[in-house]
C-alpha cells in the first residue's frame, strides 16, 4: 500500500531544499535585502501541500482499527546496530502527526511580517521550519526506538536555531542553550537507557537486526530492576520534555524569548513527544516499572498542574504567562496517562491534540498583540482596554482563552474532564486523592485567563493604544482555523475520539495485564 | 657448505608501508636534486599520489587478508584486518590533512616558518622570507610519521612497536617547531612534546625489557601461545609481566592522550602549526588506539592464562583512566577560551570515550572503535582546517572594513589565526559555508544524532554496556552532556552572536611582523603580554577576516563535512568493512 | 407528545443560531440585530409552550421522555448522549427561561436603545437563553455541565457588558471576573461529584445515576450530595459563595433581572431538586442544605434592609428568597415541588421588579441611588402599579403569587424531618423571621422609590415612563406576580404537577398546627412592613444615609463578606503563590544554575595543574603511574567488582 | 650474583634517570635522564638476554641504542632552537603555554 508516512515526511524535507535553493533564484531577481523573495510563498505551498497530503492520510487510515499502527513503512536502516526505519502509525500517532501538520502553514503565515525583509534570516527560518515540521512528522511515527531517539535529538536542532536565532527576546541565546542543554541532558540519559535496552533485547534472543523495533521489544521481558532504571531513563527525558515541575525551568525562558510562532511548534506540538513518548514507549516497554512509578509520577503530574497554574497567574510577561499553562496542562495530560484508565488515557491523548490547538491559538493571538504594540513590549501591563478598540482581537483572545481554562463547548473541555473523571477511579494508590488535588487548578486557570483578558482588554484604554489596527484578514485566516477546529471538536469529540479511544483501551490492557512485585510500594519512597 | 636461504616475505603485504616510507625516502633525494620552484609541487604530488597508493593497496589487500591475516617476517608486521583498516584510516586522514598543509590560501603563505631554525625576529629570517624560501622537508617528515602510525598499528612485535612510535613522533617532534607564525609558542610546544615523548616512550621500553624478561620473547602472540602452552618461562615472576603491561600500556596511553598523561596534548595542539595539529590529533590518536587495543587484547589473552586477577587489574587501569579522561576533557575544556585548546581538551574527552568502549574487554568493540576514529578524524581534520582560515586582519583604524558583519575588504595585512573564541563571533555571517562545515564538526563531535559522531559513540558505549559496565557508559554519558556544552558555546558565538571587531584580543609574539621580539625572546614568557599590547598601536585594529582557500583545504573541509553527514545518517557500508575488519588475533 | 419531541432541540437550537449570526455577523447586523435576538427567544418560547401544552395533555406517567440526538462523548466506559429529558421539571423551567426571556428580551430593545453595542448584547443574551436552556433540558450531569458553565460565561460576559470607555469599566470587568471565578470553585464540586459517580454507578447519566442513588453507601452519597451543594452554592450565590452576586449588579438591569434574579441563579436550586434521590440517600448532606438555605436566607435579608443601591437590594433579597428555596430543597420531597413552585412564581415577581428598577433608573438618568428617588409613584404609574404587584408577592400576602409558594415553604421547614422536632422548631422560625426582615426591607425599597411627597432627585430630573417596549413587559410580569400563585397553587395544582419527577410526599403534620403558622407569618410579615412604612414613608428619609447602628453598618457592606474572602482566601492563597513564584525562582531555575557554575569551578580547579611546566606535566605522569598501579593492586585486593567485567 | 641484582640495578637506574627528568631544570640534563633510562633498559635486555639464554635482548639493546641517537638528533636541534631564542635551556622558561 502506499507509503503515506514515508511521503508526509520527504515532502517537508524537499520544501526545505527547494527553499534553501531558492537562493541562486533571488540573486537573479533582485540584490539582497530587496524584495521578500520566494522563500515564504515556496514554504507556504508546501506546507498546503503537506495538508493535503495528510487528508490522504487519514482518507487511508482504517479508523476500525485505530488501535493497529498502519500507513507504515518498514526497512533496514542501520543493520550492524540493529536498526531500522519503521514508520507508521495508530490513531493517537496519526492526530499528532496532523496537529504538526495543520499549524505548521499557519505559523508561517502568522510570522509572515516577522522577520522584517532581510531575505536571508526569512529564507533560513522557513526552511528550518519545513525542517522542524518533517521531523516532527517523522518522531511522532517512528515504531524504532533508535529511530525515535535519534529523531528526539536531531529535532532540537532546528528548533534550537529558531530559538536562538529568530527569537524576540533579549535572553533569546540564554534561552536557545538552556532549551537545548535540558533537552540533550535527558536526551542522553535516554540513550544509555536505549543501548541497555538493545543489549538486553538481544540476550533474550530477539534478532540483532529488529532488536530495536518496538513491536519486538514490548515482548521482552527485561527483569524488574533493569526495567525500571530504563524506565527512569526514559522517563527523565520524556518529563524535560514534557515539561513537568521540577525540570520544566527551560520552557518559561524559551516561551518569552522565542517568537510566538516558533512557541506554538515547540510548546504545543514538540513537547507532545514527551507525552506521547511515556504512552507509546513508556508503557508498553516498561508495564511493570510504570505501575511501579504511577504514584510517584500522578504526585508530580498534579504538582506540576498547579505549580503551573499558580505560575501563570503571577506572570507579568504575556507570552512567559501562556508557557507556564502549558506546564499546568501537560500536567493534566501526565496524570491521565499514568492513572491507566480508558478513558483517563484517552483523555490525555485527546488532550494532546487540543492543548496544541488552543495554546497555538494562544500564542499566536498574543502575538498578533504584541506586534502592534509600538516597543512590542510582551508586558500584561503595557496593554489596556483594547476591547473597545480591537474587538475581534480581544473576541479571539477571549475564546482561546476559553479554551485554555476548557470551557465546555470547546474540545479542551471534553479532554480535560475525561482526564479528570477517569482519573479519578485510577489504580495506582492515590489516584482518586491526587485527583481531587488537580480539580482546583481549573479554577486557578479561570483566574489566570480571565485576569489576563481584563487587564489587557477592558478598563480605559492605554495612551498610545487607542488607535492600534484590528486583526487583519491574513491573521484572520491564521486564527479561524484553530477556532474551528476547537469549537467543532467541542461538539463533536467523537471526531478524534474514534481515533484515540481503542489505542487508549490497548495501552491500558497492556500495562494492567502485568502485576507489581509486592515490594512496589515499599521501594517507591526510597528508590526516587 | 651453508647455504644462504631468503626469507619469505609477503611484499604485497607491506606495500602499503612500503609506498609511503619510500616516498618519504624519494622525498629527501626531491630536496636534494629538484630545483627550488619545482620542489613544493612536486612534494605535494608525491605525498598525495604516496598517501593514495598506500590506501590503493590497502584496498588491494583487504579480501586476502580479510580471508587470511597474515604475520611477515615472522609477525614483525602482523597483518590483520584490523591493522589493515588502522592504516586505511590513517592513510585518509593523513591524505586530508596533507590537503590542508599545502594550502596557502590567499595569503600566499602556508603555516610554516621559511626556516625553522632560524631565531624569530632576526634579519636572517627576514631575509629568508623575502627570498620566499619554504621549508618543503614537512612533506617527507609527514609521509614518515604517516608510515610510522601504520607500522605502529600493524605489529605485534613489541620493539617493531616502540620503533614505530619513535618514527612517527620524531617527525612530529620537528614538525611542532616549524610555525610561522607565533613560532615561540610552537617551539616550546615542539620541547614539550619531545621531552614528555622521550620520558614516555622510555617508559614504554623499559615496560617492554621486563616482558621480554618474563616470556624470553618480545611478541604478544608468542607470549600468549606460549602461555596457554603452559609452559611459563618464569615461575612465579609474573610481577614483571603485570609491571612490563602497565608500562607499555602507559606509553600507548601517552600517545592516546589520557589522563594522567594527556598534559602535553593541550599545549602541543595550541602550539603546533595548525595543519599540523589535525593531522596529528587525527592520526596519531588513530594509531596509538588501535597499538592500544591490540596490546591490551592480545596480552590480556596470554595474562588470562596466568592469572585472570592481573586481567582484572588491567581493566581497573583503563576504566579509572577512562573515567578520569573523560571527566578532566570535559571539564577543563569548558573554561577554554582558545579555539585551539579547546579542540585539543575535547580531543581528550573523546580519548576518553573510547577507552569506555575498549574497557569493555570484549571482542566486537574493535568494529565500533575503528568507526569512532575514523568520525573523530575526520571532524578533527576539518575543525582544524577551518581554524587555519579564520584570520586576523590588521587595518587602519579608519578603514570600515570587518564592520558590520559584512565580509572583509582586502586590505590590511593579514596575520595569524584568529583563535580566541570570542574573535569568532559573527563567522555565521563572514563565512556561512565554512561556519555550516565547522558547526558540522562540532554536531558530530557532540554525538548529536545523524552526524558520524553520534554512531561512534553509540558504538563505543554499547561496547562498555556489552562488556557488562552499564554504569561507566552512564558516566560517559554525563560527561558527554558536559562536552555538547562547550560545542554549544562555540557554536553560540559564531551563529548568533554579532562580531564586535574593536575589541584587540589579548595574543602572543608573532615572529610574522615583529621587530622586538628578540626581546621576547630574550625574556621569555613575561615580555609578549606586553608586546600584544605594544602590537596593535592606536592607528591600529585587528578584524576578523576569513582568508579565502586556494582550493586543497576547502576540499578537506567539504570532503570531512560531507563524509561526516553521510556517516551519520547511512553507515551501514562503513560499519560493514569495520565488522570485517574486527579481527586482530591471525 | 413523541410527535412533538422532535421540536426539542429547537428550543436550544433557536437561540443558540440568533447568537452565532450575531456574534460572526458583525457590524453588518446591528440594525436589526437586537430584532433577531428577540425573534430567536420568543420561537423558544413557542415552541416551548406547544410542548408544554402537550405534556399537559398527555397521562401523568407518560410525561417523562428522554430524547436523544446521539452519541455526544464516547469513551473508555463513559457514554454520554445530546440527550433531552422532557418532564414537568424541565418544562417548568423552559417555560419560565423563555417567556420572561423573551419578555425581558423585548424590553432591552428599548433599554439598550442607545447603546452601540447592542447587537453584542442580545447575542449575549441568547446564548445565555442557549446555555440556561441546555442546563435545565440535559439528561446527564456533564451535558448539565456544559450549560451550566454556559450560562456562566455568558453572565461573565453581561455582566461585564460594559468593561471599556466608562468610568466603572474596570469594576465592571473586575465583577463579571469575580462572578465566573467564583462559579467555578463552585464547579470544581459538580467535576467532583461526577468523578465519584462515574468511579461508583459508572455513568453521569440521570437515567442510570437516580435510580441507582437509593444503592450507595451513606459515605458515597453525602459526598456526591455535598460536592453538588458546593456546585448549587456557586451558582446561586448562597453561603458561602455568595458575594458574587452583588457586583453582578453591575451588568445591565434586564441582565440582572434575567440572570441573576428569575433563571440563572436558580439553577442551583434546580440542581438539588434534580438529584433528589441522591440527597435523600444522604441525610448528612440533606441537613447542610437546609442550613446552607437558612443562613443566606437570613444573610440577604439582613444585608437587603440596609442598601440604598436599589438594584443591590433587590439583589440582596434575591439571595434570601434562593436561600428559602434551598431550604425547601432540603427538605425532601415535601420541599421540593414548593421550592420549584417559589422558583416559578419568584422568577416572575422579582423579573418584575427589577425591570421596574431597571425602568425608574432609565427615567432617572441611570441613578440607583434610593435616596435619590422618592415620590415617583405620580411620574410611572405603570412601573408603581406593577411594582407594587411585585411588592406584595414578594411580601407574600395573599392572594398574590409569593404566598403560595413562600408560604408552602414555610409550612414545609415547620414539620420534623425524621422524628427531630429540633430541626422543624429551628429553621421554622427562620424561615417565618425571613419572612418579616423580607416584608421590611421590601417595603422599604417600595416606598423609598415611590412613596413621600417630597422628591430627593438630583437636579433637573424628568421622570417619564419608557417607550412601551418597556413597560409591556412589565404589565406581563405584573400580571404574572399577582396571578400565577394564585392559579397554580389551589389545590396544589403545580405540587402534583411536579409529582412524577420529585415523587409524591407522604403528607406530615408540622410542630404546629396549619392556620396558627399561616397567622403568625403573616402577622410577622405585615408588622415588618408597617415598621417600614413608618420609617420611610411617614418619616423623612435623609438624602445622606445615616451612620446607622453597628449592624446596618455590617450589612451595608454585606455583613463583611468581601473582607472576609480576601482575609481567608485571597491574601493567604496571594502568600503561597508568592512562596512559589521565589521557589520557582531562586531555588529550582537556581538550582539548575548551579551545575554549569560548578563544572566551570572544577574546570578553572583542574585547569590550575595545567601549570606549563614540562617537568610538572613528567610528574604528573610518574604519579599518575603509580597511582593507577596501587589503585589496581587495591581494587582487586579488596575485591571489588566492576559489574561483571566479560 | 643472583639475577635480580641485574634487575634491580637496571631499575634503580631506571628511577635515577626518571628522577633526574622531574627534578632538574637544564633541558640537556633533562634529556640526559632519558638517555639513562634508556641505558638502563638496555642493561636489562642484555641480563634477561642471558637470563633465556638466546641474542634477542642483545638485539634489542642495539635498537634501543640506535633509537636514543635518533632522539638525541632531534631533541637537540629543538632544544638548541630554544636557546638561541630565548638565551635559556631552562625548561621552566617555556611557559607560555598553560591552563
Amino acid at each position: 500500500m502506499f507509503p503515506w508516512l514515508t511521503v508526509l515526511i520527504a515532502w517537508p524535507l524537499v520544501g526545505a531544499a527547494v527553499v534553501g535553493l531558492s537562493a541562486l533564484v533571488r540573486r537573479r531577481t533582485g540584490p539582497a535585502g530587496g524584495g521578500t523573495g520566494l522563500a515564504r510563498p515556496l514554504a507556504l505551498v508546501f506546507s498546503l501541500v503537506e495538508v493535503g497530503l495528510l487528508v490522504g492520510a487519514f482518507l487511508a487510515f482504517d479508523t476500525g482499527a485505530a488501535d493497529e499502527h498502519q500507513l507504515g513503512t518498514t526497512a533496514s536502516w542501520i543493520p550492524q546496530i540493529g536498526t531500522s526505519y519503521a514508520v507508521a502509525v495508530d490513531g493517537v500517532g496519526l492526530l499528532l502527526v496532523a496537529l504538526s501538520v495543520v499549524l505548521v502553514p499557519l505559523v508561517l503565515l502568522a510570522a509572515w511580517r516577522e522577520q522584517g525583509h532581510d531575505e536571508v534570516r526569512l529564507r533560513r527560518f522557513v526552511a528550518l521550519v519545513l525542517l522542524l515540521e518533517a521531523f516532527m512528522v517523522a518522531v511522532f511515527s517512528a515504531r524504532d526506538v533508535f529511530l525515535f531517539y535519534v529523531l528526539f535529538e536531531a529535532m532540537l536542532i532546528p528548533a534550537y536555531f529558531l530559538i536562538g536565532g529568530f527569537g524576540q527576546g533579549p535572553g533569546r541565546r540564554r534561552a536557545a542553550v538552556k532549551f537545548l542543554m535540558f533537552s540533550l541532558g535527558g536526551g542522553l540519559i535516554m540513550l544509555a537507557a536505549v543501548i541497555a535496552l538493545y543489549f538486553l533485547a538481544v540476550s533474550n534472543g530477539v534478532d540483532p537486526s529488529r532488536a530495536f523495533l518496538v513491536d519486538e521489544l514490548v515482548a521482552v521481558d527485561l527483569g524488574t530492576t533493569a526495567e525500571r532504571l530504563m524506565f527512569v531513563g526514559f522517563f527523565i527525558a520524556f518529563a524535560i520534555k514534557a515539561p513537568m515541575v521540577p525540570v520544566h525551568s527551560w520552557l518559561p525562558d524559551v516561551a518569552g524569548n522565542a517568537t510566538p510562532g516558533t512557541s506554538t511548534l515547540l510548546i504545543c506540538v514538540l513537547d507532545k513527544v514527551g507525552t506521547f513518548g511515556m504512552l507509546t514507549l513508556c508503557l508498553p516497554l516498561f508495564p511493570e516499572a510504570s505501575r511501579w512509578a504511577a504514584p510517584f509520577v500522578i504526585a508530580l503530574a498534579v504538582i506540576s498542574v498547579l505549580y503551573g497554574a499558580v505560575m501563570a497567574i503571577m506572570q507579568t510577561d504575556l507570552l512567559r504567562l501562556v508557557g507556564w499553562t502549558s506546564v499546568s496542562h501537560f500536567g493534566f495530560i501526565i496524570l491521565g496517562i499514568f492513572t491507566f484508565t480508558p478513558l483517563g488515557t484517552a483523555g490525555s491523548s485527546f488532550m494532546m491534540l487540543n492543548h496544541g490547538l488552543a495554546t497555538g491559538a494562544l500564542f499566536l493571538v498574543a502575538g498578533f498583540l504584541v506586534s502592534r504594540h509600538p516597543e512590542r513590549s510582551q508586558k500584561i501591563a503595557a496593554y489596556s482596554g483594547l476591547r473597545s478598540t480591537t474587538p475581534v482581537l480581544a473576541g479571539t483572545f477571549l475564546v482561546a482563552g476559553l479554551a485554555t481554562l476548557s470551557l465546555p463547548g470547546l474540545a479542551t473541555f471534553a479532554s480535560e474532564i475525561m482526564v479528570l473523571i477517569g482519573a479519578f477511579g485510577g489504580e495506582p494508590a492515590g489516584s482518586a486523592a491526587w485527583t481531587l488535588a488537580a480539580v482546583p487548578g481549573v479554577v486557578l486557570a479561570a483566574v489566570y485567563v480571565l485576569l489576563t483578558y481584563q487587564k489587557i482588554f477592558t478598563g480605559a484604554p492605554a495612551a498610545g493604544l487607542e488607535t492600534l489596527p484590528d486583526l487583519r484578514v491574513r491573521e484572520r485566516v491564521v486564527a479561524a482555523p484553530l477556532v474551528a477546529g476547537l469549537l467543532v471538536l467541542g461538539f463533536v469529540p467523537s471526531l478524534a475520539l474514534t481515533y484515540v479511544n481503542a489505542p487508549a483501551e490497548q495501552s491500558v490492557a497492556a500495562v494492567t495485564a502485568v502485576d507489581v512485585p509486592a515490594d512496589a510500594a515499599a521501594q517507591m519512597g526510597s528508590d526516587k | 657448505m651453508t647455504t644462504f636461504v631468503p626469507p619469505e616475505i609477503d611484499w604485497l603485504a607491506l606495500a602499503p608501508l612500503i609506498v609511503v616510507l619510500g616516498a618519504g625516502v624519494v622525498g629527501i633525494l626531491v630536496e636534494a636534486f629538484v630545483p627550488a620552484r619545482a620542489r613544493r609541487t612536486t612534494q605535494i604530488v608525491l605525498a598525495l599520489a604516496a598517501l593514495a597508493g598506500g590506501l590503493a593497496f590497502v584496498a588491494v589487500l583487504w579480501p586476502q587478508i580479510v580471508a587470511q591475516p597474515v604475520q611477515v617476517v615472522g609477525g614483525s608486521v602482523t597483518l590483520t584486518p584490523f591493522a589493515l583498516a588502522a592504516q586505511g584510516i590513517v592513510a585518509v586522514l593523513a591524505f586530508l590533512g596533507v590537503l590542508v598543509v599545502a594550502d596557502r590560501t590567499s595569503t600566499g603563505q602556508d603555516a610554516f616558518a621559511p626556516t625553522a631554525s632560524a631565531v624569530p625576529g632576526t634579519s636572517y629570517e627576514d631575509l629568508a622570507r623575502r627570498a620566499g624560501l619554504v621549508q618543503t622537508e614537512i612533506y617527507p617528515l609527514l609521509l614518515f610519521a604517516t608510515g610510522g602510525m601504520m607500522l605502529f598499528a600493524s605489529t605485534d612485535d613489541l620493539v617493531v612497536m616502540f620503533i614505530a612510535l619513535e618514527v612517527l613522533s620524531l617527525p612530529l617532534y620537528v614538525l611542532c617547531a616549524t610555525a610561522r607564525r607565533r613560532r615561540l609558542l610552537s617551539q616550546e610546544a615542539a620541547a614539550k612534546y619531545f621531552l614528555l615523548g622521550a620520558f614516555a616512550s622510555a617508559l614504554f621500553i623499559f615496560g617492554v625489557a621486563l616482558i621480554y624478561g618474563f616470556a624470553g620473547t618480545v611478541r604478544l602472540l608468542q607470549i600468549a601461545q606460549q602461555v596457554q602452552g603452559g609452559m611459563l618461562p618464569l615461575e612465579g615472576m609474573s610481577v614483571l609481566l603485570v609491571a612490563g603491561v602497565l608500562l607499555v600500556t602507559v606509553g600507548l596511553l601517552f600517545k592516546v592522550g589520557a589522563v594522567p598523561f594527556h598534559a602535553w596534548t593541550p599545549d602541543v595542539y595550541t602550539g603546533a602549526p595548525t595543519p599540523i595539529t589535525g593531522f596529528m590529533a587525527a592520526c596519531t590518536k588513530a594509531a596509538a588506539v588501535v597499538a592500544l587495543v591490540q596490546v591490551l587484547y592480545r596480552t590480556s589473552i596470554g595474562v588470562q592464562a596466568v592469572d585472570p586477577q592481573i586481567l582484572r587489574q588491567l581493566q581497573v587501569v583503563i576504566v579509572v583512566v577512562a573515567i578520569a579522561t573523560m571527566v578532566v576533557g570535559a571539564v577543563v575544556g569548558s573554561v577554554q577560551s582558545d579555539v585551539k585548546r579547546l579542540l585539543a581538551y575535547s580531543s581528550i574527552a573523546h580519548a576518553g570515550f573510547l577507552l569506555v568502549g575498549i574497557a569493555g574487554f570484549n571482542a566486537q568493540v574493535q568494529a565500533s572503535t575503528l568507526f569512532y576514529l575514523l568520525a573523530y578524524g575526520l571532524s578533527t581534520v576539518g575543525a582544524f582546517a577551518v581554524v587555519t582560515l579564520v584570520r586576523e586582519r590588521r587595518v587602519a583604524s579608519g578603514s570600515r572594513s570587518g564592520e558590520d558583519n559584512g565580509p572583509v575588504a582586502d586590505d590590511g595585512v593579514v596575520l595569524g589565526e584568529a583563535t580566541e573564541i570570542a574573535q569568532w563571533a559573527g563567522l555565521g555571517r563572514k563565512a556561512p559555508w565554512l561556519t555550516a562545515a565547522f558547526g558540522i564538526f562540532l554536531l558530530s563531535m557532540a554525538g548529536i544524532p545523524l552526524t558520524a559522531g553520534f554512531v561512534a559513540k553509540f558504538g563505543a558505549f554499547s561496547g562498555a554496556v556489552t562488556g557488562g559496565l552499564w554504569w561507566l557508559a552512564v558516566l560517559g554519558v554525563l560527561a558527554s552532556i558536559v562536552t555538547v556544552a562547550f560545542y554549544l558555546r562555540l557554536l553560540v558565538v559564531m551563529v548568533f552572536r554579532r562580531a564586535d571587531d574593536e575589541t584587540v584580543p589579548e595574543q602572543v609574539p608573532d615572529a610574522e611582523d615583529l621587530d622586538a621580539s628578540e626581546t621576547a625572546g630574550a625574556s621569555g614568557g613575561t615580555a609578549p603580554a606586553a608586546l600584544a599590547t605594544a602590537q596593535v598601536t592606536a592607528a591600529q585594529r585587528v578584524v576578523v577576516t576569513v582568508a579565502r582557500s586556494r582550493g586543497p583545504a576547502a576540499v578537506a573541509v567539504a570532503v570531512c563535512a560531507v563524509a561526516t553527514v553521510i556517516l551519520g545518517v547511512f553507515p551501514s557500508p562503513v560499519l560493514d568493512l569495520v565488522e570485517q575488519a574486527s579481527k586482530f588475533v591471525p | 407528545m413523541n410527535d412533538v419531541i422532535g421540536l426539542a432541540p429547537w428550543l436550544i437550537g433557536f437561540p443558540l443560531i440568533g447568537a452565532a449570526v450575531l456574534l460572526l455577523g458583525g457590524r453588518a447586523t446591528d440594525r436589526w440585530g437586537h430584532w433577531l435576538g428577540v425573534l430567536a427567544s420568543g420561537a423558544a418560547a413557542v415552541v416551548g409552550f406547544i410542548l408544554l401544552f402537550r405534556m399537559i395533555g398527555t397521562p401523568a406517567e407518560e410525561r417523562a421522555v428522554d430524547h436523544s440526538l446521539g452519541t455526544w462523548l464516547s469513551a473508555g466506559g463513559l457514554d454520554v448522549d445530546l440527550g433531552l429529558r422532557l418532564d414537568p421539571l424541565s418544562m417548568t423551567f423552559v417555560v419560565l427561561v423563555t417567556f420572561v426571556g423573551t419578555l425581558i428580551h423585548i424590553y432591552s430593545v428599548a433599554y439598550m436603545d442607545h447603546d452601540v453595542d447592542r447587537r453584542r448584547f442580545f447575542a449575549y443574551l441568547n446564548l445565555f437563553v442557549a446555555a440556561m436552556l441546555t442546563l435545565v433540558l440535559a439528561d446527564s450531569y456533564l451535558l448539565l455541565f456544559v450549560g451550566w458553565e454556559g450560562v456562566g460565561v455568558a453572565s461573565y460576559l453581561l455582566i461585564g457588558f460594559w468593561d471599556t470607555g466608562r468610568p466603572t469599566a474596570r469594576e465592571n470587568a473586575v465583577a463579571a471576573k469575580k462572578a465566573f471565578v467564583m462559579n467555578r470553585v463552585g464547579d470544581m464540586g459538580l467535576i467532583a461529584a461526577m468523578a465519584i459517580l462515574f468511579a461508583t454507578v459508572g455513568s453521569v447519566g440521570f437515567a442510570d445515576v437516580l435510580p441507582a442513588a437509593g444503592g450507595l453507601s451513606e459515605g458515597t452519597a453525602t459526598a456526591v450530595g455535598l460536592c453538588l451543594l458546593l456546585a448549587a452554592c456557586g451558582k446561586s450565590a448562597q453561603f458561602p459563595l455568595q458575594a458574587w452576586l452583588g457586583d453582578a449588579m453591575a451588568g445591565p438591569t434586564p441582565v440582572s433581572a434575567l440572570i441573576h434574579a428569575a433563571t440563572m441563579v436558580t439553577a442551583g436550586v434546580y440542581l438539588m431538586v434534580r438529584s433528589g434521590p441522591i440527597l435523600e440517600a444522604a441525610p448528612t448532606a440533606q441537613l447542610v442544605v437546609v442550613v446552607v438555605g437558612a443562613v443566606t436566607l437570613l444573610f440577604g435579608a439582613v444585608v437587603g434592609t440596609a442598601k440604598d443601591d436599589i438594584k443591590k437590594a433587590l439583589a440582596a433579597s434575591t439571595m434570601s428568597q434562593i436561600g428559602y428555596m434551598m431550604l425547601a430543597a432540603g427538605l425532601g420531597p415535601a420541599g421540593y415541588a414548593f421550592a420549584i413552585f417559589h422558583l416559578l412564581t419568584h422568577g416572575f415577581f422579582k423579573a418584575g421588579l427589577f425591570l421596574g428598577a431597571g425602568a425608574v433608573m432609565h427615567a432617572m438618568g441611570d441613578q440607583t441611588d434610593m435616596r435619590r428617588f422618592g415620590g415617583l409613584s405620580r411620574f410611572l404609574p405603570i412601573t408603581w402599579i406593577t411594582m407594587g404587584l411585585g411588592w406584595l408577592a414578594i411580601l407574600g400576602i395573599p392572594p398574590f403569587s409569593g404566598y403560595w409558594s413562600k408560604d408552602g415553604i414555610i409550612e414545609a421547614a415547620f414539620i420534623p424531618v425524621d422524628g427531630q422536632p429540633w430541626r422543624a422548631w429551628v429553621f421554622g422560625t427562620v424561615a417565618v423571621v425571613g419572612a418579616a426582615i423580607t416584608a421590611f426591607y421590601m417595603t422599604r425599597l417600595f416606598f423609598m422609590t415611590f412613596g413621600g411627597r417630597r422628591p430627593r432627585w438630583t437636579e433637573n430630573q424628568h421622570p417619564h415612563e419608557g417607550s412601551p417596549l418597556m413597560w409591556w413587559p412589565l404589565v406581563f410580569l405584573g400580571v404574572g406576580s399577582a396571578g400565577l400563585g394564585l392559579v397554580l397553587g389551589i389545590g396544589g395544582t403545580f405540587t402534583t404537577w411536579l409529582e412524577p419527577v420529585v415523587g409524591h410526599a407522604e403528607h406530615h403534620e408540622p410542630v404546629l398546627p396549619v392556620p396558627v403558622i399561616i397567622g403568625a407569618t403573616l402577622v410577622l410579615v405585615l408588622l415588618g412592613a408597617a415598621l417600614a412604612f413608618r420609617m420611610y414613608a411617614v418619616q423623612l428619609v435623609p438624602e445622606e444615609a445615616p451612620r446607622g447602628s453597628f449592624l446596618t453598618r455590617a450589612a451595608r457592606r454585606d455583613l463583611y463578606q468581601d473582607a472576609a474572602n480576601e482575609t481567608l482566601v485571597v491574601l493567604p492563597a496571594h502568600g503561597i503563590a508568592r512562596l512559589v513564584q521565589v521557589g520557582d525562582r531562586d531555588v529550582v531555575d537556581r538550582g539548575w544554575g548551579v551545575l554549569p557554575l560548578a563544572v566551570s569551578w572544577f574546570g578553572a580547579m583542574f585547569r590550575k595543574v595545567q601549570t606549563g611546566y614540562v617537568r610538572s606535566y613528567a610528574a604528573g605522569m610518574a604519579g599518575g603511574v603509580l597511582v593507577i598501579a596501587l589503585v589496581a593492586w587495591l581494587v582487586v585486593r579488596l575485591g571489588a567488582g566492576l559489574g561483571g567485567a566479560q | 650474583m643472583e639475577i635480580t641484582n641485574y634487575v634491580v640495578l637496571a631499575a634503580v637506574l631506571f628511577a635515577i634517570g626518571a628522577t633526574t627528568v622531574l627534578l632538574r631544570r637544564n633541558a640537556i640534563v633533562v634529556f640526559m635522564g632519558v638517555e639513562l633510562m634508556l641505558n638502563a633498559t638496555n642493561l636489562a635486555f642484555v641480563t634477561f638476554a642471558r637470563l633465556h639464554g638466546d641474542l634477542t635482548g642483545q638485539v634489542l639493546a642495539f635498537f634501543v641504542m640506535v633509537v636514543a641517537a635518533a632522539e638525541v638528533v632531534v631533541g637537540l636541534a629543538i632544544i638548541v632552537t630554544i636557546f638561541r631564542t630565548r638565551r635559556s635551556a631552562s625548561v621552566d622558561d617555556v611557559n607560555l603555554l598553560k591552563g
